[in-house]
Formats: structure tokens, C-alpha cells, sequence
């Protein structure tokens, strides 16, 4: 079958994956975890439509739209309790 | 009046939703056509009892000059991020990170919106706040801020407005 | 006929209960409420004996209830020792009533509506324990009579009360929770019911060490029959109102638990099986230490009720001792105990109440000389000291000699020497009391306090009427001899 | 080598150990809720994985596909994500009523004020 | 003409590949929150739209599966900007504060901050 | 209509909870949750009447046959635990709207009824199901609502008492959903009857073994089984009376039926009991259960505290009771099932007549209270007595039971300790009796009137109860034994 397109995709897409978590973990501030987290849905969405093609599946791409959508949703959420938060703290 | 412009922008709602669901459904059996249709009727209602069918949600009126100002962000796009690449590569020593404040001529929300995105969405330049009469900018060098300064963008957004 | 006899039964046990609720409604005019009690005791009395003549009449019925499980029943039935012990409660509670009235006035007792209430479902609960069919009834109205029993004891309401109520329920409840309904079950279990039946239900099949440990189980398990260790109870509910003493011990609770060993030797057991099994011989000894023990002991007591208290302990043992002999004669001598005791000890503790309301003493040493003052009392307290140790002219004669007979025809003679020590110990502990009353014989005047008079006349009728009793069961001790010697064949009268 | 094979159950039993002990070391009540969401999402996997036919592809109907896995397990997990959903929700509002009612997220806190109520 | 497809494909993809790794390169040599950011966008911008793009060319004469990548490709680039606009700003009044002109040379200093 | 029953069961309560956000009103929601909750009743009562003449009601969900399908089956064990639920939820719920007018706030009256519905639903559904994975969805229903109901407490510990559950009851519930994915992993299928049959086949391998420890462990974690028993006393101690009631009265009832359910229908006897050292394992957690939660018991000042260790210690003679593994020991377990129910029903329902007048249920407030509340106080103490196992009450027939499958199986040592344990609930009973007959009355509460009757009638409903089935044992032992036989015939 020789290296398909796809898989060289795959791997490149897993490895800035891992460069992603990294940063997740290093930090050091909750926003650097955060904006790594987000770059990793990014990433996570690519990596399913890019297996959908390399399993002959392209139905995933339903699903990497779905998590690109949950990924937005889910980031605007932490964001507005941020600022829930310090609107709190300031009132203190 | 007021019901024309509901109207209007429920029509282009539904119209929306419509193209959405079939263009990803892919079975065009009367069921799950049926399905799609009460879906559709379900969203507009719901929106409606949020009320926020306007032109805001809408943007009817931006369409017909919205696709030459995007093929000129995807030059736009492509060269940043090309720049932004190259800085990434050689490190620290390439890039002075700069804070600045831009004046904007745009006269609604909609298209201070935009803008702000595009200088988002272009690498190198974030919009890090955003009132009514400007913007605050974190630039990841001097000349990015420059280029930003120098009002293609806010004058092409402007225009389209 | 057979109707009116079913609604005596049921009688005997409703009026009681339904005094309570009487006592409850007059609780606010002591007159009423104590006439209530009045009334209700002498219909019970009445009942009792309409039974008993109903039973000489040849008449035997049994009547359930209810059924819980198949074959396990709340019923009732006629039989001889049942009706020993419904005369014999029935006789003493208006009697105790009588002398409770003055005793309780006498000393401006709190609580005394709930006193009357208790005292009635006591009684209430001795009826069902003397006409239980089984030995499920039979625990039921057992439990019954320690929780009714158990604000009587406690009635003074102080620490040492609550402290004499908590050993009382304590031991009453963990013997026989632990000890009684285990043994019950197992029977249940061996035997596949529990009704009396005369000469007993076990089947031959059953193992003979687990009926053996089965016996155990309920001689432990039958804790008012105190016996030790299994006494401690007795002594604590001391701290009682005398009446409540008087009801403990000679009515209704001690009486219960005796009442109880000797129906599960007869009707649970049966004599044969009883006499062959390995754990009685054990139990006998067991008893007959108790009752030796328990006389030694009293001697030691200055406190009058706390001696009495002891002297109860052992004359209870006489009647475990009866029972666990297995034979005819053992167990007429230790029902007939039942009654002589009754009113012997009765007697004894109006004397102590009497003694203590009159003359506010308790304690024995601060007794001599109190003849003078109280000579009704202490002439009282000398015939029902004879009838305890068994001496003519009372009682207690016949029972003691029957069970002196039974020793001697189980030929345990190690039993026989440890009662006839015994009573001679009775003597030591009882006579002196009434003796050095009358006669203080260093000389001294003890008492010169002129307001000690006797004691109250309600008191004093109450207690004068168990005395004539004891000397009336010398001379004529007939319906009790006739009921305690048919227990175990059930020979039919009246036919 | 047979259990490296079942490397699927490797992992679950890591997610599921490291979800359990959050929940038990944690004093924070929101990690706590954490780690019981990473103890659950272990069993959606092992549903999932167990799911897997050999050779077979995800069970979205499709033409010419013959072998699909096992779609029950999803069906099921789709519920279980769900419930646990709601778990984890109710959780977070009880732990904002009790910073709310206590003015600490901290079990030894908590434990601490109740004690001394009592 | 597959071909052709297929070379345009390995192009876009690799390039993809290349911008995707170079963000997050980026993401992880850039001295603080705010220069990560623009590292980050490399990778949402181009890095995803390279990729998506070169996906294009596989669909096969399915166009529905060219609509889906249209519009996940839509989506990115629609969100993307609201996002990372949403995470500035809460740094922001979180005070955060961004490290300036020749700051970034001195890295143990922003560590710290 | 009549073979409608068994999903009509479970759906009228699921239905008609979201319906009271409509009613709004309390006292209407009230009267709606409780018109719905005597319907329940009714088709319960009728589910049993029809397993009784007919034998085992199989029901599949929407038409699809099992194994594809979800299956409701209804034998004799379901129906006698779907009539318990459905009896106490329904008197617990008569007095429900008197109790919460004091301990819940007005705006959230809704949302307890409807909570309470999702819980009864939840509840009846994992008894009514024969499907393994829907048991699981319907316990975390129930538990859910139980995490709020107990939530709603007017006390702060209740928010910390639920959260303690929550965290507890979900890594139970886990568990069991592990041994159900296990088990599913093994047979390929979800439906228990079929389950049953497929088992044994695979009835040596590891994994079998592994998922019957998952599932076992994890009902044990629900059933509140010692030493797994922590979230339970500060529930029942800080959530609202009536849920307090609610719960003991049937919340560990459901999971002891699941535990039955599962030992003896879906692993079976041989393979739980005899292959495996459960036996031993539960009969010794079992009776230190017993021993333990009523020493600890005896020292609580709480009442609800004191009877929610009590609950504990209950549930170990429960599950001592079916460790003999035999038909009367099972029968044990069963009438203790229902019993509790009634017993615990009763006090928890006095306490909330007493929580109504006095705000508080701790005992150093209760001096001499008799005087003041008779009837809450006599309802007590029946209840306590038939807690203790004095004849005459349901708690007598349980006892009976247990202490002759004791027999039964020679273990003599067993019934006596098994007979101690009364005797430990006596202690605790006692004190109360002390503290509220024979102590004087407190100047604080010379002034306290008798509980509301809207209160007072439920409980003195459940005590009559206590009574009668102690008396007509008829009902209970026949059912409890043709469920027993029904399950050793199961697995056999
Ligand atoms: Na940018
Ligand atoms: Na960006």
C-alpha cells in the first residue's frame, strides 16, 4: 500500500499533538493550559477527518464538526466563567 | 415594517438551516426530510422566543461585498502566517512583541466585530480588547502593528459594512 | 356453657386492660380512678373463680386468636395450673390494690394514675401468661409483663430508680431474648410446635444434647424465676414502692417465671424426658446452689425488703427445684409453693410498707421494739415467716413437705439436705425480726417516740387478709392440692 | 505478551486507577468531581473497545461495507455519557451551594465546620 | 487527472502538516501567554486550512463530503478568532500582563511571571 | 390495558414529573404527585394479583422482542418489591406536603415532588426491567433525584451529606456498569433471563469472576452494606424528613432486590453461594454490620442519626439472612425487605411530625416529650419495638425467619448472635423511651402541641401496619415464600 497521504498527515498531526500537551503541562499560567487545550481540539477535529479519509470513512467528518462545535462551545464556557469570576473578585 | 424585516431574516434563517441539513444529511427519504423540516421549525422558534432574528444574526446585508474581502484576508492569511512561521523558527531573537491602540472607523457592532476577528484570525496580530472607537492590538512585532496601522484592513471592513 | 366459658377467658384478660383505659379516664379524681382499680380487681377475682368452678365442671376449651404462621397461634386453654396461678393473682390484686390505696396516699406518691395503669396491664399480662395454650402466647404476654412492669419499677423517678429499672429490664430482657426465645425457636425447630401438650411435644427423634441444651437455654432464659446468676434484678427493683414490691414478688412476675419453668417441664418437656436428660442433673444443682446462696446472702441484709428481696431468690429456687425433679410430686410441691409463697410473701412486704409508712423505717436494726407500737404488723410478719419456712399452722407446710417428698423420691439427696439447711436458714434470717419487735432483749427502750401508731387501715385490712389466708391454706389447702396434683395427668373432677 | 495484546484493558484499568485515586486523595471537591469523571469516561472505553469487531469498521450504515463493529456498546455508552453528564453537573452545583453555605471547596474544611457544629 | 489531485493533496497536506508542527513549535519556544497566541494561530489558521484543503481533493465526486470540509473549515476560521479574542481577554483583566520588546530576551524572568 | 402494566408502572411516575413544573402550584403538585403515585399503587397491586394467578408477565419495550429489545419481567420477587415501593412512596407522600412546608422553601416544593416522582420512577424501574443495562440507567435516575431530594435539606450538612452520596453512589453505580459490560462482553447479550442462561457456560473463566466482583461490590456501595455504609447516616440525618422516610423505607430495599436478583437469578445460586466464598464474606459483613452501626447507634443524639445506623445495621440481617442459602433464609431477607420498610417508614415518619414541631430531632430536646406529643411518641415506640423483633410486630416475623434458617443450617451460635442484635436495638430504643417517658418535661417544650395531623396519619398508618402484618402474616410469608421458591427455582 506504500505511505498514503493520510498517515504521513496522521503522524504529523499527532506529533504537534504531543508538542500541544506539552505546553498544557509546562504552563505555566491557567491561560497557556487553557490556549494549548484549545489548539489541541483544533488539532483533534483535524486528526478525525483526517482518519476518516485514511479508514475509507469520510462519515467522520460528521463527527469533527460535531467536536469542533463542542470544542468552541466548551472553550466560551471556561472564558465566561472567567470572567463570572473576576467580576466577582472585584466586587470584593 | 417591523414584520417585513422579521420576515426577511426568518426566511434567510430557515433558508440557512435548510441548506445546512441537506447538504450533510445525505438521505433525501421523506422521513428524514420530514425530520429536518420540524428540526427546522423547532430552531426558529426557539430563536425567535430568544428573539435575536436580526441582522446581526443574519448578516443578509453583508453578502454581496463579503467574498472580495475574503479572497484579499486569505492573501492576507497565507503571508502572516508565512512570517509567523519563519519567527517561530529562528526564535526569540526575531520578534519584539508590542502593544498598541487603533482608532476604527467602522460605524456598527458588526463590522468592529470583523475587523477584530481578522486581526485575529491573521497570525501575528491579536485583538486583546475592543470597545467602541478602538481597538488594543498585541502585535508579535513592531512592523505587524505598522501594517495594522497603516488601515487597509479597518478601510476594507469598512467598506463592506 | 362452652360460650360463657370462652367469655370468661377473654374476660379475665379484657377487664384488666380495659381498667387501663379507665384509669386513664378517671385519672384526674383519685377516688374514681383507685375505685376503677377496686372493681376491676374483684371482677377479675370473680372471673377467676367462675373458671375454676367452670374447670371442676369438666369443661376444657382452647381458644385462638390468631394464627401467625401456620401452626404457631396466640391461644388459650384450661388447665389446672394456669387457674392455680389466675386464683391466686386474681385473689392478691384487689387485696394489693387495697393496701396500694394506703400505701401510695399514705406517702404522696407522683405519678399515680400511671402506677394503677401499669399495675392493671400487669395483671393483664399475668392472665395471659396463666391461660396461654403455647408457649408463643405464653412469651408474648412473659415480654408484656416486664415492659408494664418496668415504669412501676422505676416509679420514684430518681437516679438509683432508674438505675434499679435499667438492671431490671436489662437482665429480664437480654435473658429472655437471648436466652428464652432461642430456646423457643429451637423448639419450634425440633419439635415443629409449641403448644402444651401434657408429657411434652418433643419427638423421639430429636437429638438428646440439643434438647439437653434446649433445657438450658430456658432455665437461663426464664430470668424471673431469678435463678442466679440470674437474680440481680430482683434485689434492684428494691428501689420500687412497696406495692410494686408486693406485685413483683408475689404476684405477678417471680409467680410468671415459675409458673413459666414448671409449664415447659410439664407441657414442653414432659417428665419422663426431663428426668432422663443429661443437663438436668446440673440445672438441679444449679438451683439448689441458688436457693442456698440466696439464704445466705439475706442474712447479711439489714435493709428489710432487700431481705425479703433474697428470701424471695430462694424461695423461687424451691420451686425451679420442684419443677427439675420430674416427678408428680415435685411439681405439685412447686405449685403449691406458688400459692403458700404468694401469700406468705405478700404478708411480709405490707408489713415492710406498713413499717416503713408508719414508723419510717427501714432498716432491721432500727426495728426492735417496734411490737409495741405495731403489734398487728408484727404478729402478721411472725405467721407469714412460718409460712416461708414452712411451718404449721401455715401454707407453706404442705408445700415444703411435698417437695421433701419429691428429693426423696428422685432420691437426690444432696438436693434434700440443701433445702432442709435451707429452711433452717429461713428461720435465722426471718423469725428474729418479729422476735426482738416484741421482745428487745438488752432491755433497752428503743422507740419512746409516741406518734407511731400502725400503720394506715387499709394497710393494715389488706395484710390482716393474706395472713388468715396462709393459716386458711393449712386447714384447707384443697382447691390449690386439687389443681397442683392434676397438672400432670389432668385427671378430670366433677365426673 | 497476551496481555499486552489487550493493551485496550491496560488502559481503561490506568484511567479507572487514576480517576479513582483523585477522587480518594483530592481534598478538593471539584477534582474529586474530576477524577469520578475519568473513573466513568475508563468504562465508556471499555464498553467501546469491547465493542470492536476485527477487521470491522464503525458502525455507520454505509454501501459496500460488509463488517461493521459492535453498535450496541455505543448505544449504551451514549446513555451512560449522558447520565454521567448530569452526575457531574449536579455535582458542580452542589459544590457551588457549598462554597456557597461553607465558603470552602476543601473536604478537610467541610469535615472541620461540621465537627465543630455537632 | 487523479494524479494531479493526488499531488495537490500531498502539497496541501504537507504543508499543513508543516505550518500545524511549526505552531505548535511556536507554542512552545514563545516566551509568554500573549506571543503563544500568535504561535497558536499558525496552526488554527493555515495549519488547519492547508489540511482541510488538501482533504478536498480526495472527495471522490462526493460532494457532500467537500461541503462538510468546507464547512468545518468554515467553522475553524469562524471561531478560532472568538476563542483565542475570549482567552486574551480574560488574561487580560486577569492581569496578565504581556511581556514587551526586548522583555522576551530575558526567558527566566517570564517563566516566573 | 391490563398487559400494559409493567411498562405503565414505571412510565406514569417518569411522565408525570416533568408535568409538575406545569402544576407550579405546591398543594396542586402535591395532589397531582400523590394522584399519581396512588395510581402506581394500583397497578402494582394489580401486577401482583396477576404474577400471583399467572405466573411470570414478560412485557417488551416498544414491540422489539428480546434479546434486541428491553424486556419488563415481572415475577413474584418484582412484583412484591414494585408493591412495597409503590405502598411507602404512597404514604410517605401523604404526608409530605404538612413536612415540607416547614424544612423546604416554597419555590422549591416543585422540584421536590418532581424529584421525588424521578426517584419513585427510578426505583420501580430497576425492579420492573428484566434488561441489565436499563437496571443501571433507572439507578442512576434514582440517584439522581435522591442526590437532590437529599440536597434540599435544610441544614448545610445536606449539601454536604449529598455530595458525599453523590461521589459514592456514582462509583457504585460505575461498578456495576462495569460488571454489566463484563458480563454483556461475555454472552452478547443484555437481557438477565437470557443472561441466566448463558452464564454458566462461561462460569469458570476470570472474567466472569471479575465482573461479578465489579457488579457485587457496587451494590453493596448502593445497599449501603457495612463497612461501605459512610454516605448513608448523614443522608438520612440532614436531607428533609420526609426524604429521610422515603429513602429507608425503600432506596436500599431496590438494592437488595438487585443484589437478590443478581445472585440468584442472573449468576445463580450455584455459581454466587457455593462456588465462590460469598457466603462467608457476606454473612460475616452482615453481622458486623449488625453489631457495629447499632453500637454506634446507641451513642447518636440525632434520632434520624441514630435510626439511619440502625438502617445499617438492618440491612445486615437482610443480607445475613440470604447468605444461608436456603429458601427460609431467603424468606427472611424478603419479609425483612418489606418489614423494614414499614418499620422505618413509621419512625421516620414520627420524626417528622417531631422535626415539625421542635426544628430539631436531637434527643437532649426531647425530654418528657410524651406529655406533649403522645401519639408520635407511642408511634415511635411501636415502631421501635417491632425494630427490636417483640412479637406481635412485622419485625417478629423477620426475626423468626432469620434465627430458623440459623437452625436450619446448625449454626446455633448464629441465631444467638442474631438475638443479641435485638438486644442492641432494644439499648437504643430505650433510651428514647427513657428520655422522652421518664424524664421531666423540658421548659423549652411546655408549650409544644402534638404533630399535624396531616402527618401523624401516614405514620400511625405504617404502625397499624406494623401491627397487622406482624399479626396476619398471611400476605407477606406467602408472597415472601413464592418469591424465594421463585428464586431458587430460577437458578436451578
Ligand atoms: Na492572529
Ligand atoms: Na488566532
Amino acid at each position: 500500500m506504500g505511505i498514503s497521504m493520510f498517515s504521513v498527515t496522521t503522524v504529523a498531526i499527532l506529533v504537534s499533538m504531543i508538542l500541544a500537551i506539552t505546553r498544557a503541562f509546562l504552563g505555566p499560567s491557567l491561560y497557556d493550559r487553557v490556549l494549548a487545550i484549545n489548539v489541541l481540539g483544533t488539532k483533534t477535529v483535524l486528526l478525525i477527518a483526517v482518519l476518516g479519509f485514511l479508514m475509507g470513512r469520510p462519515e467522520f467528518l460528521d463527527i469533527a464538526l460535531l467536536y469542533a462545535l463542542i470544542n468552541f462551545i466548551s472553550i466560551i464556557g471556561l472564558m465566561r466563567f472567567f470572567e463570572y469570576s473576576s467580576s466577582r473578585q472585584e466586587e470584593k | 415594517m417591523w414584520y417585513r424585516y422579521v420576515m426577511k431574516h426568518t426566511v434567510s434563517l430557515a433558508l440557512v438551516l435548510a441548506a445546512i441539513w441537506l447538504l450533510n444529511s445525505g438521505h433525501y427519504t421523506p422521513l428524514i426530510i420530514g425530520l429536518g423540516v420540524v428540526s427546522i421549525l423547532l430552531v426558529i422558534a426557539v430563536v425567535h422566543l430568544m428573539d435575536v432574528v436580526d441582522h446581526e444574526s443574519q448578516p443578509i446585508h453583508l453578502t454581496r461585498r463579503f467574498f472580495p474581502y475574503w479572497a484579499w484576508l486569505l492573501k492576507e492569511l497565507v503571508l502572516s502566517n508565512i512570517d509567523v512561521a519563519k519567527r517561530i523558527l529562528k526564535g526569540r531573537a526575531a520578534i519584539h512583541p508590542v502593544v498598541g491602540t487603533l482608532k476604527t472607523s467602522q460605524k456598527t457592532d458588526m463590522g468592529r466585530v470583523i475587523y477584530a476577528n481578522s486581526i485575529t484570525l491573521t497570525p501575528g496580530t491579536v485583538a486583546i480588547d475592543l470597545n467602541d472607537h478602538s481597538v488594543t492590538v498585541h502585535a508579535l512585532t513592531r512592523e505587524g502593528l505598522q501594517a495594522l496601522q497603516a488601515g487597509e484592513m479597518d478601510r476594507r471592513v469598512t467598506e463592506i459594512e | 356453657m362452652n360460650l360463657s366459658t370462652e367469655l370468661l377467658l377473654l374476660l379475665i384478660m379484657l377487664v384488666p386492660a380495659l381498667a387501663v383505659i379507665g384509669i386513664i379516664l378517671t385519672g384526674r379524681s383519685p377516688n374514681l380512678r383507685e375505685g376503677v382499680t377496686l372493681a376491676a380487681g374483684l371482677i377479675v377475682l370473680a372471673l377467676a373463680i367462675g373458671i375454676y368452678q367452670q374447670y371442676l365442671d369438666g369443661i376444657r376449651l382452647t381458644v385462638t386468636w390468631f394464627e401467625l404462621l401456620p401452626g404457631l397461634t396466640v391461644s388459650f386453654h384450661l388447665e389446672s395450673l394456669g387457674i392455680l396461678f389466675a386464683l391466686v393473682a386474681g385473689f392478691l390484686w384487689p387485696i394489693t390494690s387495697l393496701y396500694a390505696i394506703g400505701y401510695m396516699r399514705g406517702h404522696h406518691e407522683q405519678n399515680q394514675t400511671r402506677f394503677y395503669l401499669c399495675f392493671a396491664l400487669a395483671i393483664a399480662a399475668v392472665m395471659g401468661v396463666a391461660f396461654s395454650a403455647n408457649l408463643f402466647t405464653l412469651f408474648i404476654f412473659y415480654e408484656v409483663l416486664t415492659l408494664s412492669t418496668y415504669p412501676l419499677v422505676t416509679h420514684a423517678g430518681t437516679e438509683k430508680a432508674k438505675l434499679g429499672g435499667r438492671t431490671y429490664l436489662g437482665i429480664l430482657m437480654t435473658t429472655s431474648i437471648l436466652f428464652f426465645l432461642l430456646a423457643l425457636l429451637g423448639t419450634w425447630y425440633q419439635a415443629g410446635t409449641l403448644d402444651f401438650v401434657a408429657g411434652g411435644i418433643f419427638p423421639a427423634s430429636a437429638p438428646t444434647a440439643v434438647v439437653a441444651t434446649l433445657l438450658v437455654l430456658f432455665i437461663l432464659g426464664i430470668g424471673k424465676a431469678a435463678v442466679m446468676p440470674f437474680h440481680r434484678w430482683l434485689p434492684a427493683a428494691m428501689v420500687a414502692p412497696t406495692p410494686v414490691s408486693a406485685l413483683l414478688h408475689a404476684v405477678a412476675v417471680v409467680k410468671a417465671g415459675v409458673f413459666t419453668v414448671l409449664k415447659v417441664a410439664v407441657f414442653i418437656f414432659g417428665l419422663d424426658l426431663l428426668g432422663s436428660l443429661p443437663t438436668t442433673q446440673w440445672l438441679l444443682y444449679l438451683a439448689g446452689a441458688s436457693v442456698l446462696l440466696a439464704s445466705f446472702v439475706a442474712m447479711r441484709q439489714d435493709n428489710l425488703k432487700a431481705r425479703l428481696a433474697y428470701s424471695t431468690v430462694g424461695q423461687l429456687g424451691y420451686i425451679t427445684v420442684g419443677a427439675l425433679l420430674a416427678t408428680q410430686a415435685g411439681i405439685t410441691g412447686g405449685a403449691m409453693h406458688i400459692a403458700a409463697h404468694a401469700f406468705a410473701k405478700i404478708t411480709l412486704f405490707f408489713c415492710a410498707g406498713a413499717i416503713l409508712v408508719a414508723a419510717h423505717k427501714s432498716e432491721i436494726s432500727d426495728m426492735r421494739g417496734l411490737g409495741r407500737q405495731m403489734p398487728l404488723t408484727m404478729l402478721a410478719f411472725f405467721i407469714a415467716s412460718l409460712a416461708i419456712i414452712g411451718l404449721p399452722p401455715t401454707g407453706g407446710t404442705w408445700s415444703k413437705w411435698f417437695l421433701i417428698m419429691a428429693t426423696l423420691d428422685a432420691e437426690q439427696f444432696v438436693i434434700l439436705g440443701i433445702l432442709m439447711l435451707s429452711s433452717l436458714l429461713n428461720i435465722v434470717y426471718l423469725l428474729p425480726i418479729p422476735y426482738r419487735a416484741f421482745f428487745p432483749h438488752d432491755g433497752k427502750p428503743v422507740w419512746v417516740l409516741s406518734e407511731i401508731k400502725e400503720a394506715p387501715p387499709p394497710s393494715l385490712i389488706a395484710l390482716w387478709i393474706t395472713v388468715i389466708c396462709c393459716l386458711a391454706l393449712f386447714v384447707y389447702p384443697q382447691p390449690f392440692y386439687l389443681l397442683a396434683s392434676t397438672i400432670v395427668d389432668g385427671v378430670h373432677y366433677g365426673q | 505478551m497476551s496481555y499486552l495484546l489487550q493493551y485496550n484493558y491496560w488502559i481503561v484499568m490506568v484511567l479507572m486507577m487514576i480517576g479513582f485515586y483523585i477522587v480518594i486523595s483530592h481534598g478538593n471537591l471539584v477534582k474529586k468531581l474530576l477524577g469520578l469523571s475519568i473513573f466513568q469516561t475508563s468504562v465508556f472505553i471499555l464498553y467501546i473497545s469491547m465493542g470492536k469487531v476485527e477487521g470491522g469498521t464503525a458502525p455507520i450504515l454505509d454501501e459496500g461495507i460488509v463488517l461493521y463493529s459492535n453498535p450496541l456498546p455505543h448505544v449504551l455508552i451514549l446513555t451512560a455519557i449522558v447520565v454521567g453528564i448530569a452526575t457531574t453537573a449536579l455535582g458542580l452545583a452542589l459544590v457551588v451551594r457549598i462554597s456557597e453555605s461553607y465558603g470552602s471547596i476543601e473536604e478537610d474544611d467541610i469535615q472541620k465546620m461540621d465537627n465543630e457544629q455537632c | 487527472m487523479t494524479v494531479l489531485l493526488d499531488l495537490l493533496s500531498w502539497v496541501a497536506l504537507l504543508l499543513g502538516s508543516f505550518f500545524l508542527i511549526v505552531g505548535s513549535v511556536g507554542l512552545l519556544r514563545f516566551p509568554d501567554f500573549f506571543t503563544r497566541m500568535h504561535a497558536a494561530g499558525v496552526t488554527d489558521s493555515l495549519g488547519a486550512g492547508l489540511i482541510l484543503f488538501g482533504l478536498m481533493f480526495q472527495v471522490d465526486g462526493q460532494w457532500i463530503v467537500l461541503f462538510k470540509l468546507l464547512s468545518i473549515l468554515f467553522f475553524i476560521w469562524l471561531t478560532s478568532p472568538a476563542s483565542s479574542h475570549a482567552l486574551a481577554k480574560a488574561a487580560l483583566h486577569h492581569n496578565q500582563q504581556p511581556l514587551l520588546g526586548d522583555e522576551v530576551r530575558n526567558r527566566k524572568q517570564a517563566a516566573n511571571e | 390495558m391490563l398487559s400494559q402494566l409493567p411498562i405503565l408502572q414505571v412510565i406514569l411516575p417518569l411522565m408525570a414529573a416533568p408535568l409538575c413544573l406545569i402544576v407550579r402550584e405546591p398543594r396542586l403538585v402535591w395532589l397531582f404527585s400523590l394522584l399519581t403515585s396512588a395510581l402506581t399503587l394500583g397497578i402494582s397491586i394489580l401486577l401482583l394479583q396477576q404474577v400471583l394467578h399467572e405466573g411470570t408477565l414478560s412485557y417488551a419495550l416498544g414491540g422489539w422482542q428480546p434479546p434486541w429489545g428491553i424486556e419488563y419481567r415481572i415475577d413474584p420477587l418484582n412484583a412484591f418489591v414494585l408493591l412495597l415501593v409503590s405502598l411507602l412512596s404512597f404514604v410517605v407522600l401523604l404526608a409530605a406536603h404538612t413536612s415540607i412546608t416547614r424544612e423546604i422553601a416554597p419555590e422549591k416544593q416543585t422540584y421536590f415532588y418532581m424529584a421525588f416522582l424521578l426517584c419513585m420512577a427510578g426505583f420501580l424501574g430497576i425492579v420492573a426491567t428484566g434488561d441489565a443495562f436499563n437496571v443501571f440507567v433507572f439507578l442512576e435516575i434514582s440517584a439522581l433525584a435522591t442526590y437532590t431530594l437529599i440536597a434540599l435539606g435544610s441544614d448545610r450538612r445536606a449539601l454536604w451529606a449529598s455530595y458525599q452520596y453523590l461521589i459514592m453512589g456514582t462509583i457504585g453505580a460505575t461498578f456495576i456498569l462495569i460488571g454489566i459490560g463484563l458480563m454483556y462482553m461475555m454472552t452478547g447479550t443484555l437481557n438477565m433471563h437470557d443472561l441466566a442462561q448463558r452464564l454458566p457456560a462461561v462460569a469458570g473463566t476470570r472474567t466472569l469472576f471479575t465482573a461479578f466482583a465489579f457488579f457485587i461490590v457496587g451494590v453493596c456501595l448502593k445497599l449501603a452494606l457495612f463497612p461501605l455504609h459512610l454516605w448513608l447516616p448523614n443522608a438520612y440525618a440532614y436531607a428533609p424528613s420526609i426524604v429521610s422516610a422515603f429513602l429507608a423505607a425503600t432506596a436500599t430495599k431496590v438494592a437488595i432486590y438487585l443484589l437478590l436478583r443478581f445472585i440468584f437469578t442472573v449468576f445463580g445460586v450455584e455459581f454466587s453461594l457455593n462456588h465462590l466464598p460469598l457466603q462467608t464474606i457476606l454473612m460475616a459483613l452482615g453481622l458486623a454490620g449488625v453489631f457495629m452501626a447499632s453500637i454506634v447507634a446507641i451513642y447518636q443524639q440525632n434520632m434520624k442519626r441514630l435510626f439511619a445506623y440502625s438502617s445499617v445495621a438492618q440491612i445486615g440481617y437482610m443480607i445475613l439472612g440470604f447468605s444461608f442459602g436456603s429458601v427460609t433464609g431467603l424468606m427472611a431477607t424478603l419479609l425483612h425487605l418489606f418489614n423494614h420498610a414499614l418499620m422505618k417508614g413509621a419512625l421516620f415518619l414520627a420524626l417528622a411530625g417531631i422535626f415539625y414541631r421542635l426544628g430539631s430531632v436531637d434527643l437532649d430536646k426531647m425530654q418528657g416529650l410524651a406529655k406533649r406529643m403522645p401519639y408520635s411518641m407511642a408511634a415511635i415506640v411501636i415502631g421501635g419495638i417491632s425494630l427490636i423483633g417483640v412479637p406481635l410486630t412485622v419485625g417478629f416475623v423477620s426475626k423468626w425467619y432469620l434465627v430458623l434458617a440459623a437452625l436450619e443450617s446448625g449454626w446455633w451460635p448464629l441465631a444467638l448472635l442474631v438475638l443479641a442484635g435485638s438486644l442492641l436495638a432494644l439499648v437504643y430504643v430505650w433510651r428514647f423511651v427513657e428520655t422522652v417517658y421518664f424524664q421531666p418535661l423540658s421548659e423549652a417544650n411546655s408549650q409544644v402541641k402534638e404533630a399535624p395531623l396531616g402527618i401523624l396519619l401516614p405514620t400511625w398508618l405504617l404502625v397499624v401496619a406494623n401491627v397487622y402484618f406482624g399479626i396476619d402474616t398471611q400476605l407477606t410469608v406467602g408472597v415472601a415464600q413464592i418469591a424465594a421458591h421463585s428464586l431458587f427455582g430460577s437458578a436451578s
